[in-house]
């Protein structure tokens, strides 16, 4: 299990193939990857994102241990940037290794599912008319009740 | 005495982002009243405790929790990671 | 979209960085990779997938554009291999692109689900006692009734 | 006329992936009728229509369905892809 909070730029594609290399006898390889993502107006100048040095690294193990605890899973990976980030930039990633593809799906949803809502981060945005906190969803908050 | 953090827009209506406290306040409710009578820009931040969230020593917790034993307290909007 | 079936190894992670760059636009990017999984006994030597050439390819661009009707997607990627494998090779991957994270999940799942048990691929494997071919299983054909 | 393809242990059984076929075959059902009928390698390749599929120029079908204007019909086992 790997967990990486770093305020420097990673490469997804080189962080897949390592987590991949290492995953021997597994099957299935998950991976999400988040992307600042530019508004439709294409106004967006650049995202800050903060978090909570020390809680950020627990609240994520203690997510990681629980996706291994309850899915079949050979290993698990989590990435996530702080600090200025440009559209088109990756700001964080996931992947789940494990014999079958139907745990390695269920562990990255859940995995990404509890980032988004219990992992100490805040994003800010500034956009040309300002700058402004992102608003958490009631449907990432609803998305944990499935699980 | 502890720390108290504050993170996203509570750290920028409050202005700062950490201080010593020193309290005799039983549980999270009770330290959010005394912060809250101290000035107008904790009052600010405080006003609405539903849009609020509250870790103690680094673990989600909520307001009703005691306080007994903690030695960090941090206050924060809901989290936006992902 | 872009449909691959070949014979040639190809690279996940550069595959994906490739497909993420392309994305413009898209906050969400989900990969599946499927690798020749060396079974518990260790004895695995090759695997051989045999496609049908012609129709593998429509089924395929059938499945994937049925995915981007479904969901609310950017782009769709699908890379299927044929011929012989080593274990620890990929063997396929599919990737999708969307402006929120539960489309991608979704149409990832449902490109893999329907690849499984409706594209014109059969694996036979050869082990230390003998050759045979890949039973599909029950709950692969059960998988599709969720979409 | 039309061409008969064969894929994975239905190409084994048979020995061949892939012949020309002359048959007055209303149907796929009646088309494995005649071809099982020729020789004992086909029944023993067709002796289970529940474990084989088949596709009619190259879409997936059914042993019920006609077999007018179809040029390639295709047996072979249910898909192991992915």
């Amino acid at each position: 299990m790997r967990i990486v909070v770093d305020d420097a730029l990673f490469d997804p594609g080189a962080e897949l193939n390592r987590f991949t290399e290492a995953a021997e006898g597994m099957g299935a390889v998950v991976s999400f990857s988040g992307i600042v993502r530019q508004n439709a107006a294409g106004t967006l100048k650049a995202m800050e994102i903060e978090h909570y040095p020390g809680m950020t690294e627990k609240a994520i193990a203690a997510i990681a241990e629980e996706a291994v605890t309850r899915w079949n899973l050979g290993d698990a990976l989590v990435i996530h940037r702080y600090g200025a980030l440009e559209p088109g930039a990756p700001i964080m990633m996931v992947a789940t290794s494990a014999p079958h593809r139907a745990d390695a799906f269920a562990a990255a949803e859940f995995l990404m599912d509890y980032l988004k809502s219990r992992a100490p981060f805040w994003k800010k945005e500034t956009t040309s008319e300002g700058e402004g906190w992102v608003a958490a969803k009631d449907e990432d908050e609803a998305a944990l009740d499935r699980w | 005495m502890m720390d108290v953090l504050y993170f996203a827009w509570v750290r920028e209506r409050i202005g700062l982002p950490k201080e010593r406290v020193e309290t005799r306040a039983a549980t999270v409710s009770e330290l959010v009243a005394e912060l809250s009578a101290r000035e107008e820009r904790y009052a600010l931040a405080f006003s609405d405790l539903t849009a609020l969230r509250v870790a103690l020593d680094q673990e989600l917790s909520d307001f009703d929790a005691p306080l007994e034993g903690v030695r960090e307290v941090a206050f924060f909007p809901p989290m936006t990671g992902g």
